[in-house]
């Protein structure tokens, strides 16, 4: 047996070097930063599919595209956002750089397992965008591959089923990673209650992702087979039931929501008390508030079913119980804003993210309310409505999260520092054109415009021309912030110490960027811990 | 390597560390349950639709055969386990024979399961075949699920032998021990899920006339 | 949830070594059992639907079993029980959450 | 928000403006709060934080408080709901089936519309159906929506409260031409409604294969002035000869009654070079042979 030995002086880039070293490394950090090159690439991707779909909504009638393949500009910009981007997103990036590192230890537990799946990741991408370039086109079902149409449309459904399958796999081996080494590799002395709140997101989200992604494996593959087989699996004619291929799909689905949503609490949770140097407000609150949500999410998946024909007692229960997953959110709110109060505060790009993110959020939950409720979802399902409330949850709350962690670790990562001002502008112009996008289409959806249309009618043009030229604006604000990122790689002369924003947890410890085994001396807990602020140990450079 | 600082991580995911990677296969087992869990809801409901068309076409299927296939993977089941006892004992060579005979259990159960499939394609009652797709409502989705949930789990059985197969070559070759078995026991463990799931294809399948 | 700590040589915390006799004698419990199945499902047929709630009980029991002596669980962790019975939790819930909705439609 | 035209939209439209109305109210409250401490407590005016780690009152009373709220949330949304679940005994029944890309309707008395005509202020109960895949019966100024399953029979039904033309909408995702599947309700006053079922004439005198080919939505994907639509036009199509794909294999046939008749029942069999399998499906359990007859009869008079 080996023990870590630890090498001073050398940061995990440098060491070896190539194309090679990196994606047959089966460090953390590096392979943390390939999931972020790799689905940085797939973001642009999807949010060009966007852009051209917003172009397309501009005027009724056609603008640009062909029925059909809006059909498959949305399914495909569907599948890359959810599978390729947003499920990944925290955990795969940030997760894998920082999980270890916060919890004061030098890898996953599994580190060849995490490789692994980052190469599954990567087949599961090609094998995803392939079907733009071969066979019969990219599929046109919209990213849920709703059954009997799936099965019938001579688009290639297949491949996009099971490249999500294939996705799945890489989802479950990082939950799978994570759980473990938060079980085994705590530093001595940080006992579960005393671990960041971001270990804790991941620890919960990480139980999603195992217990709920097979399910949905299994029922994509039941598609596939259903296709080459040629039977109707689903298909009443033979005694199948549409509706219970819906069923299996959100039984994962809604679950995923909330992977999605889980890391981004975490983010917040930990760039609150760095930016406000004070403690969190009702830790343990935070901490299993997440459990909760983690556990109350798998029981209401039926809240996407309220016009599929369920029976008056499901319907009963699931609006029941979706109404009780907002309680531990709204305590997750609740705590947050009540660390501001006798912070102080130091506005900084990665708040302003923290900031707009708790806003965003709050618009995407209470729209998520009303769709909850049986009355009014009757009217708003499958409306722009849902639509807006996605976006909300999805780009205004984890995509927020997402770009505030980068901001907030960047010098960790990179050693580097960005243009702050540049930053703050880039912010401004993201956050007006991301709510100049999505707000219209929560009216047009009240007003009732389905979703998933090429083409509308006269009285919905206003709030769409509006929504589009959002969607302008939120890209200048995008490629904006991108560029003041890349060019920080490149400017920056400033050399950034340890800790840069004086935070707190384990990482700022540490050199930036880390050495290769993540420490140079032994990291020191706070006594109380993680966010005591009083009893910070001092961080000599 | 390089020049050491002289301090040391305590906690490595380096290290070799028995209880995670049992913590880590039971993580994996979990997946597996819910991946036939899936099925089996699939299975429920479709029974519950189509009561009458389940009940005749598992009077197609050979409870005979289906008990025989039990009894052997029970047994494998065993085995296995006693095998864990044997190296943690140290006898490597009674090992090595336990996961033998639990391998050529495993080709027995797949043998009998050849003979069944072939008899039912025989019958064309494959999904896809003639006589499949003229089946009455409700007869053809348990013959697609028979075929499915069979064909999954004889996927696994194959895995668990690749898997025990591995093991066996490893010990011989004596990197596992008796303080170095945890490799062992994640076999053990998979291979007790492979039974776990059969113990409800079983009566689900064979015997709900 | 406390996990536990590992010894110096970083070996598993649970030694507990089955014996050959603990697990003939679980073989032969769940060949009684597969033999009670079959019993009650080929000759018990007129008790129609009772019958294969009886085989899936027996079921239960003999995937109980396994779990508790073939797999360990019983020397084990006390937290590979819990987290087994989660996912039983979870299993259950899906198929009654989606068994209401078709028994009531 | 569109007109509110049915007794229905009354409880939609309460529970909307309940939930809202707490969730603006929270929303401006905390983003006020959120924003205030921003200012107040920002380095420059509070340079010393206090450190405050919690309080359980406050957890509980966040925790209450909310819990109470969506209850009354989850409360007005059943209200509103639960007059869904049971059609009055006295309602009209119409049916109404939904196809790639069209809705249809049948009335009690067997007279086939394409679109839906209803009395005012009384019960209509609608049975949702469906001959393909998934649609979804959108009224948005009756503010309700019920999936059309194939295989599962969903109902509907309302009391139109304002006589007018309001739109039916596709809202479940059906394929290519999803947002083109459109059609409307219009509510008659009972006297103009009775009048409008005994007078206005139900079968036309155009030829019976074209009001077959009506009724079953052939039209939205065969177009019959030789534009490709969806499928090959039906301009011209007796006695053409082309080139269709059989199970892998091309070759080229001349369509006659019987290729009309086995493309009805089983269009996968053949496809046409250029057009796409799996998009069109079987009639067979939907049109008898003499209905195929009067169609391929029509067809042959379309030069
Ligand atoms: C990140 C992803 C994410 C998250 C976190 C959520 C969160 C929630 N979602 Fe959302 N949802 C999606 C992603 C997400 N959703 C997606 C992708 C779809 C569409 C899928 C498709 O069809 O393509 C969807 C669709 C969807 C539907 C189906 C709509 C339809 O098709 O008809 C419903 C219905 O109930 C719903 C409800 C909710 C609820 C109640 C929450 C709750 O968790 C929200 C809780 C949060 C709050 C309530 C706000 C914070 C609380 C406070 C500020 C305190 C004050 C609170 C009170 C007084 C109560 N969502
Ligand atoms: C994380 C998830 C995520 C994110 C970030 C986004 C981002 C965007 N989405 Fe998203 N969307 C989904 C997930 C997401 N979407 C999902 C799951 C669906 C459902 C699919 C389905 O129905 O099946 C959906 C559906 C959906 C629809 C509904 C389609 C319909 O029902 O008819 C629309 C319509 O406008 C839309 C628009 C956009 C836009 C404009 C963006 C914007 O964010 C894009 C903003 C653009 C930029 C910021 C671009 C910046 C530009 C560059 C960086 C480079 C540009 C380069 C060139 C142009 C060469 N999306
Ligand atoms: C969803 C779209 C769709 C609908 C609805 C539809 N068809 Fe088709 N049809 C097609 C497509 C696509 C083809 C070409 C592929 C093929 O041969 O199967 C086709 C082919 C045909 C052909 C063969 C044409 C040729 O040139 O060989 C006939 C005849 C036909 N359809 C009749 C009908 C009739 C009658 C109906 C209504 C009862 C109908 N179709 C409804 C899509 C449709
Ligand atoms: Cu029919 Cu959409
Ligand atoms: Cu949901």
């Amino acid at each position: 047996m080996y023990m870590t030995t630890l090498v001073a002086n050398t940061n995990f880039f440098q060491g070896k070097k190539g194309l090679f070293s990196w994606i047959f490394s089966v460090d953390h950090k590096r392979i943390g930063l390939l999931y972020l090159y790799s689905l940085m690439t797939f973001f642009i991707v999807g949010v060009t599919l966007g852009l051209l779909m917003r172009y397309e909504l501009l005027n009724p009638g056609k603008d640009l595209v062909e029925a059909k393949t809006y059909n498959q500009l949305f399914t495909l910009h569907g599948v890359i956002m959810i599978f390729l981007f947003i499920i990944p997103s925290i955990p795969a990036v940030f997760g894998n750089f920082f999980l270890p590192i916060m919890l004061g230890t030098d890898d996953v537990s599994f580190p060849r397992l995490n490789l692994l799946s980052w190469w599954i990741y990567i087949l599961g991408a090609i094998m995803a965008l392939s079907t733009l370039v071969y066979g019969d086109g990219p599929a046109d079902t919209g990213w849920t591959f709703y059954a009997p149409y799936s099965v019938r449309t001579g688009t290639n459904v297949s491949m996009a089923v099971l490249a999500a399958f294939v996705l799945g796999f890489s989802s479950i081996l990082t939950g799978l990673n994570f759980i473990v080494t938060i079980h085994r590799l705590r530093t001595p002395g940080m006992s579960f209650l005393k671990m960041p709140l971001f270990a804790w997101a991941l620890y919960a989200t990480s139980w999603i992702q195992v217990l709920a992604t097979p399910i949905i494996g299994i029922t994509l593959l039941m598609i596939a087979a259903e296709r080459m087989l040629g039977v109707g699996l689903f298909d009443p004619s033979i005694g199948g039931d549409p509706i219970l291929y819906q069923h299996l799909f959100w039984i994962y689905s809604h679950p995923a929501v909330y992977i999605m949503a889980l890391p981004a609490f975490g983010i917040i949770s930990e760039i609150l008390p760095t930016f406000t140097q004070r403690t969190i407000f009702g830790y343990k609150a935070i901490a299993f508030s997440s459990l909760a949500i983690a556990f109350v999410g798998y029981f209401i998946w039926g809240h996407h079913m309220f016009t599929s024909g369920m029976s008056g007692t499901a319907r009963f229960i699931f609006s029941m119980l979706t109404f009780l997953v907002a309680i531990p959110t709204a305590i997750k709110v609740f705590n947050w804003v009540a660390t501001l109060y006798k912070g102080s505060i130091n506005v900084q790009p990665p708040l302003l993210y923290a900031l707009a993110f708790i806003f965003q959020f709050m618009i995407g939950g209470f729209t998520g309310l009303i769709l909850g409720a049986l009355a009014t979802d009757i009217h708003l399902h499958d409306t722009h409505f849902v639509v807006g409330h996605f976006h909300y949850v999805m780009f205004g709350g984890t995509g927020f999260a997402f770009f505030g962690a980068l901001h907030y670790w960047y010098p960790k990562i990179w050693g580097k520092m960005y243009n702050v001002k540049v930053a703050n502008v880039a912010f401004t112009i993201f956050f007006i054109g991301f709510n100049m996008l999505y707000f219209p289409m929560l009216i047009v959806g009240l007003m009732g415009m389905p979703r998933r249309y090429y083409d509308y009618l006269p009285e919905f043009h206003l709030p769409n021309m509006i929504s589009t030229y959002g969607s302008w604006v939120l890209a200048t604000g995008l490629l904006l912030m991108l560029g003041n990122l890349i060019s920080g790689f490149y400017t920056s002369k400033r050399k950034i110490g340890r800790n840069p924003w004086n935070g707190i947890t384990l990482e700022w410890q540490t050199t930036s960027p880390p050495p290769l085994q993540n420490f140079d001396r032994m990291p020191v807990l706070p006594k109380n811990g993680p966010y005591d602020y009083e009893n910070k140990p001092s961080i000599k450079e | 390597m390089e020049h050491h600082t002289g301090f040391v991580l305590p906690n490595s995911g380096h290290n070799r560390d028995a209880e995670a990677s049992k913590l880590g296969m039971w993580l994996f087992l979990f997946t597996e349950l819910l991946l036939f869990g899936g099925l089996f809801i699939v299975y429920m409901v479709y029974r519950y639709m189509n009561h009458d068309a389940f009940l005749m076409s598992s009077f197609e299927l050979s409870p005979v055969m289906g008990t025989i296939n039990t009894i052997v993977l029970l047994v494998s089941s065993m085995t296995i386990a006693m095998s864990i006892t044997a190296i943690q004992k140290g006898n490597t060579k009674t090992a090595i024979k336990l996961m033998s005979l639990t391998v050529f259990l495993a080709f027995v159960f797949l043998v009998i399961k050849y003979f069944e499939w072939s008899a039912k394609i025989h019958h064309g009652l494959f999904p896809g075949m003639e006589h499949y797709t003229n089946l009455p409502k409700g007869e053809a989705l348990f013959f697609f699920l028979y075929f499915f949930m069979t064909g999954l789990h004889a996927f696994h059985i194959i895995i668990g032998v690749i898997f025990i197969g591995v093991v066996i070559s490893k010990t011989k070759k004596g990197l596992l021990t008796s303080d170095n078995y945890s490799l062992n026991e994640n076999a053990g463990l998979y291979w007790h899920l492979v039974d776990l799931i059969w113990i409800y294809l079983f009566p689900l399948f064979y015997l709900i006339h | 949830m406390e996990h536990p700590e590992k010894n110096k040589d970083n070996q598993p915390t649970t030694h507990h070594i089955s014996s050959y006799k603990e697990h003939f004698g679980t073989l032969v419990t769940l060949l009684l059992l597969t033999f009670v199945t079959v019993v009650v499902s080929v000759f018990g047929a007129n008790l129609a639907t009772l019958s294969v709630a009886t085989a899936l009980l027996i079921a239960t029991v003999k995937v109980v079993v396994v779990a508790y002596y073939f797999m360990h669980l019983k020397y084990d962790l006390k937290l590979y029980s819990w987290l087994v019975l989660l996912v039983i939790v979870l299993f259950v819930a899906f198929t009654v959450l989606t068994a209401i909705e078709y028994i009531n439609r | 928000m569109r007109t509110s035209a049915s007794t229905f939209a009354e409880g939609v439209d309460f529970s909307l403006y309940v939930i809202t109305g707490i969730s603006v109210f929270f929303l401006i409250g905390i983003t006020v709060v959120m924003v205030y401490f921003v200012f107040r407590y920002s380095k420059k005016r509070n340079p010393v934080p206090t450190n405050i780690e919690g309080s359980n009152t406050l957890e509980v009373l966040w925790t209450v408080i909310p819990v109470l709220l969506v209850m009354v949330m989850f409360y007005f949304g059943w209200m509103g709901y639960k007059p869904l679940l049971k059609a009055p005994d006295d309602a009209i029944v119409i049916d109404a089936y939904g196809q790639m890309w069209k809705f249809s309707f049948e009335y009690p008395d067997g007279r086939l519309t394409d679109s839906l005509v209803v009395p005012f202020g009384k019960p209509v109960k609608i049975n949702l159906h469906s001959r393909d895949v998934l649609h979804s019966f959108f009224i948005p100024a009756f503010r309700m929506k019920e999936d059309m399953v194939p295989g599962k029979n969903n109902f509907l039904w309302f009391e139109a409260t304002q006589e007018g033309r309001f739109d039916i909408l596709c809202a479940e995702y059906c394929g290519q031409l999803h947002s083109y599947m459109l059609s409307s309700v219009t509510v008659l006053s009972e006297a103009d409604y009775l009048h409008w079922l005994a007078n206005v004439p139900n079968i036309s005198d155009e030829h019976p294969g074209l009001s077959l080919l009506k009724q079953n939505a052939c039209l939205t994907c065969h177009s019959q002035d030789g534009s490709k639509i969806i499928g090959p036009s039906f301009k011209g199509i007796f006695g053409r000869t082309e080139i269709v794909e059989t199970d892998g294999l091309e070759r080229e046939i001349l369509i006659d009654e019987e290729y009309i008749a086995r493309s009805i029942k089983q269009p996968n069999a053949d496809i046409v070079q250029g057009y796409m399998k799996g998009l069109m499906v079987s009639y067979e359990t939907v049109l008898s042979d003499d209905q195929i007859a009067e169609i391929t009869d029509y067809l042959k008079k379309l030069k």
